[in-house]
C-alpha cells in the first residue's frame, strides 16, 4: 500500500513536470536508510523519491522560501501540513499561485526514537507493512507494531482532513485521534503547581537552545527573530540560567499563539525530547475553552483568537493553568 | 521570632498602569492619601495592551515577586479596544505561567478607572499581601540577577 | 586489571562522588545526558549515545568569563576564574574521548584558553569501551578503536562485570583511593570482548565510510562543488548538529546586564546560524548552503589542513541521529567519494 | 555622551515633608549620565521653570528628569519649559514622587527610598529617549455631518457661516429629523416648524452646504484632517434636479397604502411621496417596496403625469467619494420599541399612543389636521392619562436605565396644550419624579399644574386595560398611598428615547466607541463633551446622550466650533508617540492590522536589498503616524518585534523594569 | 594561585584624548591605568576594545609602534559600540585586550622596498600605523607613495597630519583625492582606483590596500593592469570577530582565522582562500 501511494505520487509529480505545469517538486528523499528521509526538491531526477511512515517533516514552511523563487512548485502535504499551509497563506507568507498542492494520505507517522526506546538498535533495514515494521538489525531481526511507535504528534492526531489542496491522493480512509488531544495537558493541569513546576523544570533544563523547534516551526517565519535581535532585550543564545529556557519557550509559545496549528514539529525535532507541543497545546486548549473553538489553519483567515476579542470575554485572572 | 523577622523578604511588586485610567486612579489614590505599600512600583504605559509578556517575564527575572497589570474597565479603554486585547493575552499568558508551575497569584490583572483611587489602593494592598504570603519568587528567578 | 560487579556500581558512584564531583550519563526526563551525580540520580552509564557529548564538562555551553562593575567613567574587572577542583567524568566513549584531542588542538594552542585548560587538567576521565554500537556509529572511519578507548582509566563492560584499568597517574591515584571496591580482573576476558566489539563494528552500515577515499581535489574545487546546494537544501539552520557534536567549538562572547554587574560570558554558537558571521556591514555567508558548507569544510578540510590531517569529526553519529532533516556528515562524506569501493 | 539634569520638586511640603529631597538629590547624582541635580520649592513655578531652563543652557543638558507630581499634571508644563530652553520636549521625563510616593507613604525612610527608585527609573528611561518631532498633515477644509436633524442643521449652518464647506448626509429623504415631527416646543410653546423650517431653508440655500439626503455612509477611511468617505446615495427614482415638488405624482399614485413614517405610521402615503410639505429638498421619492412599477413592472403612472419628466425607474444607488477634515456625528434618536411593556397595552389598544404620536395628532399637518381625535374612533377624548418614564430609569432590564430627560417637559407641554385647546378635557399625569432643571422649565411645569390644573399623580402605572371601550389605567398614588384606576379615553406614553440604531454601524466605521446603551462615548465626560476619542470626530445631539432641543443646538454649535477650530488650521500637529515598523524585521503577517483600533496600519509591497546586489519584494506594515494614537496593541501582537512605539519603546520599558528591580 | 594570563580577559584603560577627524571619525588616545602604553604592538595589528554593557569590537591600531606613550584608534561611527565610543569624553575608561593578528611584514618583505599605500576613507587607519612606522625607520625603506581618497574633503581622516608632516617628508609622495567636486578643494577629484592609475606609480612598488571592498576590488584590478604582481600587493580583511584569538570560529575563512592569521594578507594568499570575506 505504501508503495502504491509512493508510486502514484511520483507518477503525478513526473506528469506535472513533463506537462510544464510545475517547475519542481517538493517531497521527501530517502537517505542512508529507510527511516532516514529528508525533505528535498526534485526536478530532473527522482532518485530517492520516497513516501513512507517516517516522512514526518512538514513541508509547508519550505514553501516560504520556495515561492520566492521562479516557477511553480508541486508540494505534497499531509493533512496536518495543509493546516500549516493555510495558516501561512493567512499570514501572506506563501504565494499561493506558485504552489500546486497535492494532499496525500497519512496514516500516522512513526518516530524512530521510539523504536530505539524499545531497545532496538543497530538497525540495518526496515520493511513496512500496513501495521508493522519488520526491522533487520545487526543484533537480529525484530518486529514492532506501528501503533506503538507513533510519533508524538500522531498519537493524538487532531484531524485527517485535507483543508486545502489542488488535487489529492488518498487511497484509504484516514482516522484521526482527537479525543485524546488534550489528555496530557489535562494530566498536567491536574498536578499541583509544585509538581507542574518540577515537571517543566526537568524537561526544560534539558534544552540546549539549538533553536531546532523554532527553525522548524511553520509559525516561526520571522526573518529576524526576537531572540536574535539585540534590540529586543531578550536576545540570547545561551541557556545561561534556568530562567533563559523558560523565557525562550514561553515567549516562543506566546508568539505562535493563535497561529500554531498544533503540527507537532517542535516536539518531533527536539534533540532532547522535550514535549514542546504540550506548551502550545495548552494555549490552544485555553483558547478553545475560554474564547470558543478555533483551529488555526482550518481556513485562510488572519483573525485568530489572540487578535480577536469579545466584549464579554472571561476575565484574565480566571483563566488558570491548572490545579493549585 | 527574631530569626523569622530577619528572614522576612520584602517583596517587590511591579505594576503596569495604563495612562488614562489606572495611572490616573493611582494619582487619585495619592491625592486622597490612600496608602499602599511602598514596594509597589508603577510603570506607566499608554494602554494596558502595550504590556508585552516579555516585560512581565523580565520583571520576574530582575527580581520582582509579583506583577500586576491595571487598565481601564473593559469597554472604557481610551483606545476603545486595547484592554480587550490585554484581557485575552494575559488570560493566556497567566494561565501558561501557571501551567509552568508559577504561582497563579503572582500575576494579576485589575481594571481600575480614573475615579477608583480607593480601589487602586485596595487592590495594591491586597496584592502586596498575597505576594507577601507567597514569599520570594523562586520559580521564575534568574540567579544571575541575584546579589552576590 | 580490576573488575566490579555491575550490580555494585551504585557503591562505586557513591564512593567516587564522596571524593570528587562525579559526572556521568544520567537519565533525566527520559533523556540521557552527562550530569553531576547526586544521590538518587538515575545513572545510565551504558547508554551508548548521550544526547549531548561530554565536551560540556570542559567547554560548558555557557561559561562566565568575567564580571564588570561600572561606576561613572570607571570600570572594574572582576576575574571570575576559579581554581578548578578535580572532578571525575565517567563513561566517556572512545569517540568522545578522541574529541577532546580535537578540542585541545584549538583551546590549548597559543594563546591558551585557561578556562578550558584548568578544567581539562582537573578532569579525571574514565572511559568506557563500547559494547553495543549503533547503526549511526562510524568512529572506525577515523581510526578510533571503540573497544579500547584511552583516558585516565578505561573500563569495559563484559557480561555482568565492569573491568577497570588505570592508564595514567591521575587514574592510578583515583583507583588507589577506591580499590577496595574491586576484585582482580582477567585481562583475557577483556581481550575477547574487545575482539567481539571490533567484529560487530565491522558489520555496521557505515563501516563502508573511508575518509581516505575523499576526493583529493584542490580545496577550492571542493568548495565550489555544486553538490553543496543539494546536500544542504533541507537544512533548517538550527544548531542541533553543532550542539550535540563533541568537536564543534564555535562560541560567542556576550554580555548580560545583571542588576548590579555586567557579566561577560561565552556560550556555544553555531556556524549554522544565520547571524553567526553577520555584521552591520555585511554577511560573508548569506545563504544556508554557505553556512552548511562552512561546517563540513571546516570538519573535513580546514581543520585537518591545520592539524596534521586530524579530522574534526570522530564519527560519534550524534548528528546522524539528531538532525531534524536527516542531513549529516555521512551524507557529505559519501557525496565527496568517501566510501569504500 | 548624554548629560542629564534631575530636578527635584519639594511641592511646598507636599513632597518634602515625607521625602528627604536632599538625599534624593545626592542619590541621583550617582546615576549614570547625570551631570546636574537640584531641588527647589516649586519646580512648576515661574522661578522653578527658569531654574530648569538655566540649567539646560549652562550644563548643556541633553535630557531632563523632573521628580515632582504626576506627569498627568505637569508633564506638558515641563516639556514646554524644556522646549523654550532649546531642548526637544520629548527629552523630559517625570518621576511621580508625589501622588505615588510622598502622599501615600508616611515613613520618611521608605518614601525617600522609593523616590530614589522612581527617579532612577525615570533617568533610565530617559537615557533611551529620542527627540521626537510631531508630524504635520494638511487639513481638508470641509466638514461632514452625519444626520440632518436640528443638531446637524445647526452644526452645518455654523460651520458654513465660518466659511467652510459642509456636507450633510441624511438617510431619510429630507432633512429636519425628529424636530420636524414636533408640534410645539417647550418651554415657549412656539411651533417647531416655524423655527426649524427657516433653518432648513437656510441649509438648502447656503452655497457652502451640500446635502446628501436619502444617503448613507458607506465607508470611512483616513484620519483627522484627511478623512475619505464614501457616501451611498440611495436611488430615489426621481431626478432631484428636475423634480419641482409639485405633488402631481403623489396624487396620481395608485399605491396609496404605505405607512406614513413622518406621521408615526398613523396614516398612509402613496408609494411616491414627499415626506411633508416643507421637506428639504422638496423632491419626491419612490418607495421601491411599495411601487407597483418597480415591483411588478406594471404602472408607470407617475412618470406619465410628471410634467418635469423627473421620474426615472432605472435609477441606481450611487457611490460618491468625498474628502473631509472633520466629521460631526448627529444621528439622533428614536423612541424605544414598546415590545417589553405589555402592561400598558400599547400593541392591543389603538388609543394607547406614544408622545411622539400625540405630537403628530396635535399637529396641523398631521393625520387629523391638528384636531385632537383619538385614533380608534376619531372622537375627541375627554379623559387623557399620561404615563411618564415608560422605559426610562428602568433597571429591570426591560427598558433603559437612564433618564430620557425630555419626557417631563414634553408631557407638561402636551398637558398644557390640551387643557388650553380643550378645556373640557381631564388630564392626568402619572409620574415618578418631575425633573425640570433648565431655564424657565420649572416655571413651565408649575403653569401646567397651577394654571392649567393638570392632575399630576405621583406613582407608577401597573396596568392599562380596555373595559367596555374605556382604557382603565390602574396605578398607585403614592402621596395618598392608594390604588387608583382612571378610566381614560386616550393614554399617552412618555416613551424613552434611544440612539438611532444606525449609530452602531456609524460607530464601527468611524472607530468610535459606544457605551452599553448605544450612546456614543465622548472623549471626556466633563472636559471633552463633544469630542470623540477618535481625533477629528465630534458629537452633537442625542447620539451622545438624551437632550432637548436647546441643549442639542448648543452642543451642535459647540461641535461646530470645534470643527471650525480644526478646519482653521492649515497643518495639524500629531502625537509623535506613535507606532512605527522596522521594515527589515517585519514579515507582513497582518496581525497588527487586525488589532489596530484606528486602521492606522496598512500593508505595502516594498523592494528591499538582500545583499549581493539583489533585491526582494516584501510585504511590510506601514503605520500612518497621523492616524495612530499610540496605544501599542500592535507592538505586542507583532511576533517579530518589528512594531515599536515612540516614547514607550520596548527598550525604554525594559530599561525601566531593570531600574525598578535593581536593589 | 597566581592566575595565568588569559587572552580573553581585558585590561582597563583610559581615554586620554579624543580628536575629531571627520564628521563621523574620531581618534581615541588610550593608555593603561598606570599611564603607560597598554601593550607593545606591530603595525597592522588590532585590538579589542569594549564598553561593558554595550559590547566589544575589534579595531586596528592607528598609532605607530614607535609611539611609546600611548596607542591610538581611529574609529568610525557605525554600530552600537562605536556610537557609544563617540559619545565618550576624556577620562572615560574602556577595556582593551590585544594586540591581535599578524602585522604587515615591515621587518621582512617590506624592508628596503618602495612602498605604495592606497587607502579609502577610514581604511587609512591601519595604514597610518605602518606609514608612521616607516617614517620613524626611514632608512630601512625606499620611496613612499600614498594615494588616499575619501567621499569629501571633510572625510579625509588625519588630514592635518598628512598636510603637516607626511607631505613634508623626504621621498614621500602624497596624492589626495575626493569623490566629488567641492567648494574650496583645489586638489584632485575622482575615485581612488582611477587616481591610482593616473598617478602611475612604477609597478615595482609594494602596494598596501585598505578601504571599502568595492575600492579594493577596482584598485586591485587597476594595479594588476599596471603590472603589479600579486605577491607584492597586501591588504587587510575585516570580518566579524569575537574572541580575537582564533578559537571562536567566526572569522574562519578556509583554513585561516582572520583574527589570528590576518588581518594582513598578501593577495597571493587570498587567492587560495574561498571567497567568503
Amino acid at each position: 500500500m505504501q508503495e502504491k501511494l509512493e508510486s502514484l505520487m511520483q507518477e503525478l509529480a513526473l506528469k506535472k513536470i513533463a506537462s510544464g505545469e510545475v517547475d519542481r517538486v517538493l517531497a521527501w528523499k530517502k537517505g542512508e536508510s529507510y527511516f532516514d528521509v529528508s525533505p528535498a526538491i526534485f526536478k530532473e531526477s527522482f532518485d530517492g523519491f520516497t513516501y513512507n511512515a517516517f516522512c514526518g517533516a512538514n513541508l509547508s514552511k519550505f514553501l516560504v522560501e520556495e515561492t520566492k523563487k521562479e516557477g511553480k512548485v508541486l508540494v505534497f502535504l499531509k493533512p496536518c501540513d495543509t493546516y500549516s499551509f493555510n495558516q501561512l497563506l493567512s499570514e501572506h507568507r506563501i504565494n499561493r499561485e506558485k504552489v500546486y498542492v497535492v494532499g496525500i494520505e497519512c496514516q500516522g507517522k512513526l518516530d524512530i526514537n521510539k523504536v530505539y526506546a524499545k531497545g532496538i538498535d543497530g538497525i540495518l533495514d526496515i520493511e513496512e507493512t500496513d501495521s508493522e515494521l519488520k526491522i533487520k538489525t545487526i543484533y537480529g531481526d525484530k518486529t514492532v507494531k506501528k501503533d506503538e511507535v507513533f510519533s508524538v504528534k500522531c498519537e493524538t492526531c487532531k484531524s485527517k482532513k485535507l483543508v486545502v489542496f489542488d488535487e489529492k491522493i488518498v487511497l484509504n480512509e484516514m482516522k484521526d485521534n482527537k479525543e485524546k488531544r488534550f489528555d496530557i495537558v489535562e494530566k498536567l493541569e491536574s498536578m499541583t503547581e509544585e509538581e507542574r513546576f518540577a515537571f517543566w523544570q526537568a524537561e526544560l533544563s534539558k534544552c540546549i537552545r539549538c533553536n531546532a523547534c523554532r527553525n522548524v516551526c511553520p509559525a516561526c517565519t520571522c526573518t529576524n527573530c526576537v531572540f536574535d535581535n539585540n534590540k529586543s532585550g531578550i536576545a540570547g543564545k545561551a541557556n545561561a540560567d534556568s530562567f533563559e529556557e523558560k523565557l525562550y519557550h514561553i515567549i516562543r509559545a506566546f508568539h505562535v499563539a493563535g497561529r500554531c496549528t498544533d503540527c507537532g514539529e517542535c516536539s518531533r525535532v527536539c534533540p532532547q525530547g522535550i514535549p514542546l507541543h504540550l506548551i502550545n497545546r495548552k494555549i490552544i486548549k485555553d483558547m478553545n475553552t475560554n474564547y470558543g473553538e478555533y483551529q488555526a489553519g482550518e481556513t485562510v483567515t488572519p483573525l485568530n483568537p489572540i487578535v480577536d476579542f469579545k466584549k464579554d470575554d472571561v476575565e484574565a485572572n480566571t483563566v488558570v493553568g491548572g490545579k493549585k | 521570632m527574631q530569626e523569622i523577622e530577619k528572614k522576612e523578604h520584602k517583596p517587590l511588586i511591579v505594576a503596569f498602569c495604563c495612562n488614562w485610567c489606572s495611572y490616573a486612579g493611582a494619582d487619585l489614590a495619592g491625592s486622597s492619601r490612600l496608602s499602599y505599600p511602598a514596594n509597589v512600583k508603577i510603570i506607566r504605559v499608554p494602554c494596558s495592551c502595550r504590556v508585552n509578556p516579555i516585560f512581565i517575564l523580565k520583571a520576574f527575572q530582575r527580581g520582582a515577586d509579583g506583577v500586576i497589570l491595571c487598565g481601564c474597565h473593559p469597554g472604557d479603554c481610551h483606545y476603545s479596544t486595547g484592554n480587550f486585547h490585554t484581557r485575552r493575552r494575559m488570560g493566556i499568558l497567566f494561565s501558561l505561567l501557571n501551567y509552568f508551575g508559577i504561582e497563579k497569584e503572582r500575576t494579576r490583572i485589575e481594571w481600575v478607572s480614573a475615579a477608583e483611587g480607593q480601589k487602586f489602593s485596595l487592590v495594591m494592598n491586597d496584592f502586596a499581601k498575597t505576594i507577601c504570603s507567597l514569599g520570594e519568587n523562586r520559580r521564575l528567578e534568574d540567579l544571575r540577577c541575584k546579589k552576590n | 586489571m580490576l573488575k566490579i560487579d555491575i550490580s555494585s556500581l551504585p557503591l562505586l558512584y557513591e564512593k567516587i562522588a564522596s571524593l570528587y564531583p562525579l559526572v556521568l550519563p544520567i537519565k533525566k526526563a527520559n533523556e540521557v545526558n552527562y550530569d553531576k551525580y547526586s544521590n538518587g540520580a538515575e545513572v545510565s552509564l551504558f547508554t551508548l549515545k548521550t544526547n549531548k557529548s561530554p565536551k560540556d564538562m570542559f567547554f560548558p555551553q555557557t561559561e562566565d568569563l568575567m564580571k564588570f562593575k561600572v561606576d561613572g567613567q570607571k570600570i572594574e574587572i572582576i576575574d571570575t576564574r576559579k581554581e578548578a577542583q578535580p572532578f571525575v567524568v565517567m563513561g566517556v566513549k572512545a569517540c568522545d574521548y578522541k574529541a577532546f584531542e580535537v578540542l585541545d588542538r584549538v583551546f590549548l594552542v597559543d594563546p591558551i584558553d585557561t578556562y578550558y585548560k584548568t578544567k581539562r587538567e582537573a578532569g579525571i576521565i574514565i572511559t568506557l569501551a563500547c559494547d553495543r554500537p549503533e547503526e549511526s556509529c562510524f568512529c572506525k572511519a577515523f581510526n578510533i578503536d571503540a573497544s579500547s578507548p584511552l583516558g585516565d582509566i578505561t573500563t569495559w563492560k563484559v557480561g555482568d562485570k565492569l573491568f577497570w584499568k588505570a592508564n595514567t597517574q591521575k587514574g592510578k591515584d583515583l583507583t588507589e583511593k577506591i580499590k577496595d571496591l574491586f576484585t582482580e580482573g582477567d585481562e583475557k576476558t577483556v581481550e575477547k570482548a574487545k575482539q567481539e566489539i571490533t567484529e560487530t563494528i565491522s558489520k555496521l552500515p557505515f563501516s563502508n565510510i573511508d575518509v581516505n577515499a575523499l576526493s583529493k581535489d584542490e580545496m577550492l574545487d571542493t568548495f565550489k562543488s555544486d553538490k553543496w546546494s543539494k546536500l544542504s537544501e533541507a537544512c533548517l539552520g538550527c544548531g542541533t548538529c553543532t550542539f550535540v557534536c563533541p568537536t564543534c567549538q564555535c562560541f560567542d562572547i556576550r554580555e548580560f546586564n545583571a542588576n548590579d554587574k555586567i557579566m561577560r560570558f561565552r556560550c556555544w554558537d553555531s556556524c549554522m546560524y544565520k547571524d553567526f558571521t553577520k555584521t552591520a556591514g555585511g554577511q560573508p555567508r548569506p545563504t544556508q548552503m554557505q553556512r552548511f558548507r562552512q561546517r563540513f569544510m571546516h570538519k573535513l578540510v580546514y581543520y585537518p589542513e591545520n592539524n596534521d590531517g586530524l579530522y574534526s569529526c570522530v564519527g560519534c553519529g550524534r548528528c546522524v541521529k539528531k538532525c531534524p532533516s536527516h542531513l549529516n556528515i555521512v551524507k557529505v562524506i559519501k557525496a565527496f567519494g568517501g566510501e569504500k569501493k | 555622551m548624554q548629560r542629564i539634569g534631575v530636578f527635584i520638586c519639594h511641592c511646598g511640603t507636599n513632597i518634602a515633608a515625607t521625602v528627604d529631597v536632599e538625599r534624593v538629590t545626592e542619590a541621583v547624582k550617582k546615576e549614570p549620565y547625570v551631570v546636574f541635580a537640584q531641588n527647589y520649592q516649586y519646580m512648576c513655578s515661574e522661578n522653578g521653570q527658569q531654574l530648569i531652563k538655566t540649567a539646560i543652557r549652562e550644563n548643556k543638558l541633553t535630557g531632563v528628569v523632573v521628580c515632582s507630581c504626576s506627569p498627568r499634571m505637569h508633564e506638558a508644563t515641563f516639556r514646554k519649559t524644556a522646549e523654550e530652553a532649546g531642548l526637544n520636549p520629548y527629552l523630559v521625563e517625570i518621576a511621580n514622587i508625589r501622588e505615588q510616593c510622598s502622599w501615600i507613604h508616611k515613613d520618611i525612610e521608605e518614601a525617600t527610598e522609593k523616590a530614589i527608585v522612581l527617579a532612577r527609573t525615570a533617568i533610565a528611561k530617559l537615557t533611551l529617549n529620542k527627540p521626537l518631532i510631531a508630524g504635520e498633515t494638511g487639513v481638508t477644509k470641509r466638514a461632514l455631518i452625519i444626520g440632518g436633524g436640528i443638531a446637524g442643521i445647526q452644526a452645518a449652518l455654523d460651520i458654513a457661516d465660518a466659511g467652510y464647506e459642509v456636507d450633510i448626509v441624511e438617510k431619510r429623504p429630507t432633512i429636519g429629523g425628529r424636530m420636524a415631527q414636533l408640534d410645539k416646543t417647550f418651554p415657549t410653546l412656539d411651533c417647531a416648524a416655524c423655527i426649524l423650517t427657516p433653518k432648513m431653508v437656510d441649509c438648502a440655500q447656503n452655497e457652502k452646504i451640500n446635502m446628501f439626503t436619502y444617503s448613507e455612509i458607506e465607508e470611512v477611511k483616513g484620519f483627522v484632517g484627511n478623512f475619505k468617505v464614501k457616501i451611498r446615495k440611495k436611488a430615489r427614482y426621481v431626478d432631484e434636479k428636475k423634480c419641482t415638488g409639485c405633488g402631481v405624482c403623489m396624487a396620481n399614485c395608485p399605491s396609496k397604502k404605505g405607512l406614513n413614517e413622518f406621521n408615526m405610521d398613523l396614516n398612509n402615503r402613496p408609494a411616491i411621496y414627499i415626506p411633508f410639505a416643507q421637506a428639504i429638498p422638496n423632491v419626491a421619492v419612490i418607495d421601491p417596496e411599495q411601487c407597483l412599477k418597480l415591483k411588478t413592472g406594471k404602472c408607470g403612472l407617475c412618470q406619465m403625469k410628471c410634467g418635469a419628466g423627473a421620474i426615472d425607474y432605472t435609477q441606481k444607488d450611487e457611490i460618491v467619494e468625498r474628502e473631509y477634515g472633520a466629521i460631526v456625528v448627529a444621528t439622533g434618536f428614536r423612541p424605544i420599541k414598546l415590545d417589553n411593556f405589555n402592561e400598558y397595552g400599547y400593541a392591543d389598544n389603538k388609543d394607547v399612543i406614544t408622545s411622539l404620536e400625540l405630537e403628530r395628532l396635535m399637529n396641523a399637518a398631521g393625520p387629523t389636521k391638528g384636531t385632537l381625535l383619538r385614533p380608534s374612533d376619531l372622537t375627541h377624548p375627554k379623559v387623557i392619562t399620561f404615563i411618564q418614564c415608560v422605559g426610562s430609569r428602568d433597571v429591570s432590564g426591560c427598558g433603559k436605565p437612564y433618564c430620557s430627560k425630555i419626557c417631563c417637559m414634553y408631557t407638561a407641554k402636551h398637558a398644557m396644550l390640551i387643557r388650553e385647546k380643550y378645556p373640557d378635557t381631564e388630564v392626568h399625569v402619572f409620574y415618578i419624579d418631575v425633573r425640570t432643571p433648565g431655564k424657565n422649565y420649572d416655571e413651565f411645569y408649575r403653569r401646567a399644574v397651577e394654571q392649567y390644573n393638570v392632575d399630576y399623580i405621583k406613582g407608577m402605572v401597573g396596568k392599562v386595560y380596555n373595559e367596555n371601550g374605556k382604557l382603565m389605567v390602574q396605578g398607585s398614588n403614592l402621596l395618598d398611598n392608594e390604588q387608583i384606576t382612571i378610566p381614560s379615553d386616550l393614554v399617552v406614553l412618555a416613551t424613552a428615547i434611544e440612539p438611532d440604531p444606525s449609530v452602531r454601524d456609524i460607530a464601527t466605521k468611524l472607530t468610535i466607541s459606544i457605551d452599553t446603551n448605544n450612546f456614543l462615548t465622548e472623549a471626556h465626560a466633563k472636559l471633552k463633551p463633544v469630542e470623540c476619542a477618535t481625533a477629528g470626530v465630534f458629537l452633537a445631539g442625542v447620539c451622545q446622550g438624551p437632550k432637548d432641543v436647546p441643549e442639542t443646538v448648543s452642543q451642535a454649535s459647540a461641535a461646530a466650533s470645534k470643527v471650525i477650530g480644526l478646519l482653521a488650521k492649515d497643518k495639524l500637529k500629531g502625537n509623535p508617540c506613535v507606532s512605527h515598523c522596522d521594515e527589515n524585521t517585519c514579515i507582513g503577517c497582518s496581525q497588527c492590522e487586525q488589532v489596530c483600533p484606528y486602521g492606522a496600519i496598512t500593508y505595502e509591497e516594498k523592494e528591499f536589498r538582500i545583499g549581493g546586489g539583489k533585491t526582494e519584494k516584501r510585504r511590510v506594515a506601514c503605520v500612518n503616524p497621523a492616524v495612530c494614537q499610540g496605544c501599542g496593541a500592535c507592538t505586542v501582537t507583532c511576533p517579530s518585534g518589528a512594531m515599536d512605539i515612540h516614547g514607550f519603546s520596548f527598550e525604554q520599558i525594559n530599561k525601566e523594569i531593570e531600574a525598578i528591580c535593581k536593589r | 594561585m597566581e592566575k595565568e594570563f588569559e587572552a580573553l580577559i581585558p585590561q582597563v584603560c583610559v581615554i586620554t584624548d579624543i580628536r575629531k577627524d571627520t564628521p563621523d571619525v574620531k581618534t581615541f588616545r588610550v593608555v593603561a591605568l598606570d599611564g603607560k602604553k597598554p601593550f607593545i604592538h606591530k603595525p597592522g595589528q588590532c585590538a579589542m576594545l569594549s564598553i561593558p554593557g554595550v559590547g566589544e569590537a575589534l579595531f586596528s591600531i592607528t598609532s605607530s609602534p614607535t609611539q611609546t606613550e600611548y596607542v591610538e584608534f581611529s574609529i568610525k561611527k557605525c554600530g552600537c559600540v562605536t556610537e557609544m565610543l563617540h559619545s565618550f569624553e576624556v577620562g572615560q575608561q574602556i577595556t582593551v585586550r590585544g594586540p591581535y593578528g599578524r602585522c604587515f611584514p615591515v621587518d621582512t618583505v617590506f624592508k628596503g622596498k618602495d612602498m605604495l599605500f592606497i587607502a579609502g576613507g577610514i581604511g587609512l587607519a591601519p595604514l597610518r600605523s605602518v606609514i608612521n612606522y616607516i617614517r620613524d625607520n626611514r632608512k630601512d625603506y625606499g620611496k613612499v607613495a600614498i594615494v588616499y581618497g575619501s567621499r569629501s574633503a571633510d572625510d579625509l581622516v588625519d588630514y592635518k597630519e598628512i598636510i603637516d608632516e607626511w607631505q613634508k617628508e623626504k621621498d614621500f609622495d602624497v596624492y589626495l583625492t575626493i569623490d566629488r567636486e567641492q567648494e574650496g578643494w583645489t586638489g584632485h577629484v575622482g575615485f581612488v582606483p582611477n587616481y591610482v592609475k593616473e598617478v602611475n606609480i612604477p609597478n615595482t612598488y609594494t602596494a598596501v590596500l585598505c578601504g571599502p571592498p568595492i575600492m579594493i576590488k577596482f584598485t586591485l584590478q587597476g594595479l594588476l593592469e599596471l603590472g603589479f604582481e600579486k605577491k607584492n600587493i597586501y591588504t587587510t580583511l575585516e570580518l566579524r570577530m569575537k574572541c580575537g584569538i582564533g578559537k571562536c570560529g567566526r572569522c574562519n575563512v578556509g583554513g585561516k582565522y582572520v583574527c589570528k592569521d590576518g588581518p594582513v594578507f598578501c593577495m597571493t594568499e587570498l587567492d587560495e582562500l574561498p571567497d567568503e570575506y
